[in-house]
């Protein structure tokens, strides 16, 4: 029951929270809604016994990319909003039937497995430690170690390429 | 009633949605940038979910991964948002268009 | 029912409680040991020695006037004090004060809760913290303010790297994120990791001066460049906000240290049995000692020394203290494959 | 906003920030106004604005008669305030050709040197505290307070000391008082190094100053510098040594240069000049003659028909009067000033060029300005 009005609770929070992310005018609203927003989604994971995941969303998310997001808007200082211009050629009622239609489809998707037998767990192989930082950890380490150090890379190409992109002069 | 999977993914799938309308509709990259991190939140809880039913880790791993995909694209995103933006004023995606023929 | 709800309510009324009192003892605590330092008296006019100047400063702050700029963006205007002050608050969540004793015939344990990613939860939480400097920067709409906010989230965010590099060679050994297991692991080692990371210690206390805004690395709040820093425009209570949340993050910051690196709630030598005699004092009382002595430590170090400018600040933070946290991790890491 | 765009030969361009720094800031030292136009935080360049504090001391000095204008002087330098008086006076007396008693000019030395000490502990503790060390300005202030003290004893006041008259002194010292300068000399002499022991060795004092503001020697002359600025570029130029006043060619001291030029020498000088200045105030006061304190001075002040320029080493440099007399009215024909730190701001927006906002306040504190004299 707690867990059901948690649920609950957390997911109209994340939902309100997205609804505002996409639909303020301010920018910076915009912004802080998205980390409430993430706030939550890191809620939502300790309700999934993922503490481990919950921390990484607040300290990278919230944390971290989305101060980067604040930098920017504070930096880009709009003088006009960036609204006022449109293109003619641009048909927001598509964009709006197109996400209807992504909706009807993957929710389609979940009733349809709703309806199929549950699934069985699949226990990995078997680890050698408990605990849900341990167990991500030892994963990283031993199966996924080679995305790992792939991802290492992306970042530190992103680390470089983000320099380029905004220093003014090499 | 007891919370399963199900309500995770209808959840997911509707942060899914909301994310690809602000894709769509929005004209201000950053928002759209923003939209785009919705969905990949989406993912996560998907990934996490199925995680928790099938009892072991894996989905969070890939949930890690997402997260330092996602950091990555934030970087180059917004260090193109702010080289656009120096040289042409806009954050508008659609006067983004100097290669329109 | 009791277990699970009466008991960890009333230790979070009590904790937050006694957050709040120490940090307004802290103000005056700062007020007279810089005063002792500069050879003056302090606060002397409320109450005898000045011991109820903290009560007078809070009357003060909230029936003042407070002012909310006519260009400012409002809402964010309101909630960046809030939101710098609420990190600093739920941080004590994982904070152990001391272990499990017997109170009124139940087992208590002297700490919220104990959760297996305390520290991380600790980093991550704080991080939150550098939005309400952002925020009352740009919402202020002026520009000493906007200045302070982009120098103060530059300096946290540089000087959380380090921090957490040095956090990572604790973790490493202790073998466990949870505060309560790294405080264990210290007297199954026999050791404060104080004496075992030295350089983790300085580098972290360093950082800690500098996530807390303080002296020598007050910059975003350096009054005689930017006259107030980030908090400029800021009167009354929502300024007293940004002020607590100042020095609740310093008791949040020596509290931290206290943990990681002088052994928590242990008293000194907490291994060697002929000085069992001290085990009469209780625990909490070596934590709150211990963590006494690092909130000393910030304000003399406030009263004694110049502040460094920003590039200055920043090149010691990327340029020094990162590499050496760095090599200390390495190092922790082979000497803890090789040896142990 | 409308700024100049900054082209930074690559493809971004940038926006300059306009920070309009006082003239209401804790550390413009009074209401100097800089107009920063900065680059991220480096200054591009700055505008020095003035006039804030604008009383038309000289003005109305020329509606004042000759005794009057004592009193006005105070009011520049107000840290400085017997040294002002002190100039004045033997502008008058040189216009006048009045010769003052020898016990008259060694109370004057004793006084200038304290108020050097007394101005000189308020800038080493403004200095320091617009560098972030906040515990040397209450010591400086606690040694300045037994300046002030001193002077209270000898002339009634506390800032505004109205100290001195044409042709001498107003009142003799009063007795004991002697002895109470060497006393503070000797106390004084131990803070110094207590200053010293905080801010010279320190490592952030260091690379907070050094290199900041530098300024060699010709472009110091050049810009007209005076006081500790030009000697911190190593300039030996000192009034009291080239031109003595007072009686300052009977005293023993050295004049402290600098090399560098840079905040850090500036610093040094100043220091060294405390203990140049304390021996100065030893000798003068071992030494001091018996006699008259007030020489052979006319009832009706009227200097005759004709203008004189006199010059004397205040605390923060050349401070000199201009004065024009018409010879038949009791009150001067023309008065102008030669304040040092009006001269000494003319420096400030070459040397903030390319700094950052931190050491635009260490430049004007290095620079030791006082309002109050830059407006007058």
């Amino acid at each position: 029951m707690a867990q059901a009005i948690a649920f609950y609770f957390i997911a109209a929070c994340i939902l309100g929270f997205a609804v505002l992310v996409v639909s303020t005018k301010d920018t910076v609203h915009s912004v802080l809604f998205l980390v409430m927003d993430f706030l939550f989604v890191a809620a939502l994971y300790v309700l999934l016994g993922a503490e481990f995941l919950a921390a990484i969303q607040v300290l990278v998310y919230a944390g971290g990319i989305v101060v980067l997001y604040l930098f920017v808007v504070m930096l880009v200082n709009l003088k006009r909003p960036p609204e006022a211009h449109s293109d003619p050629h641009r048909r927001t009622m598509l964009g709006f039937l197109l996400a209807a239609a992504v909706l009807v489809e993957v929710g389609a998707i979940a009733v349809y497995g709703h309806s199929q037998p549950a699934m069985v767990p699949v226990p990995g192989a078997a680890m050698p430690v408990t605990g849900n930082t341990a167990q991500i950890g030892w994963l990283l380490y031993t199966s996924y170690l080679i995305p790992f150090e792939i991802a290492s890379m992306l970042l530190l190409v992103a680390m470089i390429g983000a320099i380029v992109l905004a220093k003014r002069e090499l | 009633m007891p919370i399963t999977t199900t309500h995770y993914i209808l959840l997911s799938a509707a942060l899914f949605t909301i994310g690809v309308v602000g894709v769509m509709v929005r004209r201000n990259i950053i928002i759209i940038f923003m939209s785009i991190e919705l969905i990949l939140n989406a993912v996560n809880i998907n990934l996490i979910a199925f995680s928790q039913q099938l009892q072991n880790g894996i989905g969070q791993v890939f949930a890690i991964f997402v997260i330092a995909v996602a950091a990555a694209e934030a970087a180059v995103g917004l260090g193109i948002i702010l080289a656009f933006y120096r040289n042409k004023e806009t954050v508008n995606i659609d006067e983004m268009n100097v290669m329109r023929s | 029912m009791i277990d699970t709800l009466v008991i960890p309510l009333l230790k979070i009324v009590i904790v937050l409680n006694a957050t709040l009192v120490s940090v307004t003892y802290m103000v005056l605590l700062e007020r007279k040991v810089i005063a002792w330092a500069q050879s003056r008296l302090g606060p002397m006019r409320v109450g005898p020695y000045g011991i109820l100047q903290p009560v007078a400063d809070a009357v003060k702050l909230m029936i003042k006037e407070d002012i909310t700029p006519v260009r400012a963006d409002r809402w964010v205007f309101t909630i960046a004090p809030i939101i710098s002050m609420v990190p600093a608050l739920i941080v004590y969540a994982v904070i152990p004060f001391g272990p499990e004793v017997k109170l009124f015939g139940r087992q208590v344990t002297l700490y919220i809760t104990d959760i297996n990613v305390g520290l991380l939860y600790i980093v991550s939480v704080a991080s939150v913290g550098v939005y309400g400097i952002i925020l009352a920067g740009y919402a202020s709409n002026s520009k000493y303010p906007l200045l302070a906010s982009l120098r103060a989230s530059a300096q946290l965010i540089s000087y959380e790297v380090a921090v957490t590099l040095t956090l990572v060679s604790v973790i490493m050994m202790a073998g466990s994120l949870s505060m309560v297991s790294i405080v264990r692991a210290q007297q199954s080692s026999h050791m404060w990791y104080a004496f075992v990371q030295p350089l983790a210690f300085l580098i972290f206390f360093i950082g800690g001066l500098a996530e807390t805004n303080r002296a020598p690395f007050d910059l975003p709040e350096a009054e005689q460049e930017l006259t107030g820093g980030f908090h400029t425009e800021y009167s009354g209570m929502r300024f007293a906000l940004f002020f607590l949340a100042e020095y609740a993050n310093m008791i949040v910051v020596s509290s931290v240290a206290t943990t990681l690196f002088l052994g928590g709630w242990l008293r000194p030598f907490p291994n060697v049995a002929f000085l069992s005699f001290l085990d009469f004092i209780p625990s909490w009382t070596w934590f709150l000692v211990k963590s006494f002595v690092f909130l000393y430590i910030f304000i003399w170090v406030r009263a004694t020394l110049p502040r460094y400018r920003y590039d200055q600040l920043m090149r010691l933070g990327w340029k020094v203290l990162i590499p050496l946290a760095i090599a200390n991790l390495v190092v922790t890491g082979i000497i803890k494959v090789m040896l142990l | 906003m409308d700024t100049p765009v900054i082209h930074h030969g690559a493809m971004f361009d940038t926006n300059e920030l306009v920070l309009n720094m006082g003239p209401q800031h804790p550390s413009t030292h009074g209401v100097l106004r800089v107009v920063l136009r900065l680059d991220g935080e480096k200054v591009v360049d700055a505008d020095v604005v003035i006039g804030y504090l604008h009383r038309g001391i000289e003005k109305l000095s020329e509606n004042r008669n000759w005794t009057q204008i004592i009193l006005l002087t105070d009011r520049m330098d107000y840290v400085a305030a017997a040294t002002n008086n002190v100039g004045y006076c033997e502008t008058v007396e040189k216009l006048m050709s009045l010769e003052v008693p020898r016990r008259a000019r060694y109370v004057r030395t004793i006084l200038c040197e304290l108020q050097r000490i007394a101005s000189h502990c308020l800038w080493v503790g403004t200095h320091a505290m617009d560098i972030g060390a906040m515990t040397v300005f209450l010591y400086a202030f606690r040694e300045r307070e037994l300046i002030l003290d001193l002077f209270e004893e000898m002339c009634g006041a506390r800032l505004t000391y109205n100290s001195m008259r044409i042709g001498g002194l107003p009142l003799d010292i009063p007795p004991g008082w002697d002895k109470k300068v060497l006393e503070f000399c000797t106390i004084m002499a131990t803070k110094i190094d207590e200053y010293e022991e905080l801010l010279t060795h320190n490592r952030i004092w260091l690379e907070r100053t050094k290199g900041i503001g530098v300024i060699d020697g010709p472009a110091a002359v050049a810009l007209g510098l005076s006081g500790p600025p030009l000697r911190g570029s190593g300039v030996p130029r000192d009034v009291r040594k080239d031109e003595p006043y007072a009686a300052y060619d009977e005293m023993e001291f050295d004049v402290p240069i600098g090399t560098a030029g840079d905040t850090y020498d500036r610093y040094l000088v100043r220091l060294e000049e405390f203990r140049q200045s304390l021996r100065v105030i030893r000798q003068a006061t071992e030494g001091i003659p018996e006699g008259p304190i007030v020489g052979k001075v006319p009832r009706l002040i009227k200097p005759p028909a004709g203008e004189t320029y006199h010059a004397i080493e205040s605390p923060k440099g050349e401070l000199g009067y201009f004065i024009v007399s018409d010879g038949k009215s009791t009150n001067p024909y023309r008065f102008r000033v030669r304040p040092p730190s009006f001269c000494n701001l003319q420096g400030l927006r070459t040397l903030i060029k390319g700094h950052l906002v931190a050491d635009v306040v260490a430049l004007i504190g290095s620079l030791d300005v006082v309002l109050g004299e830059v407006d007058r």
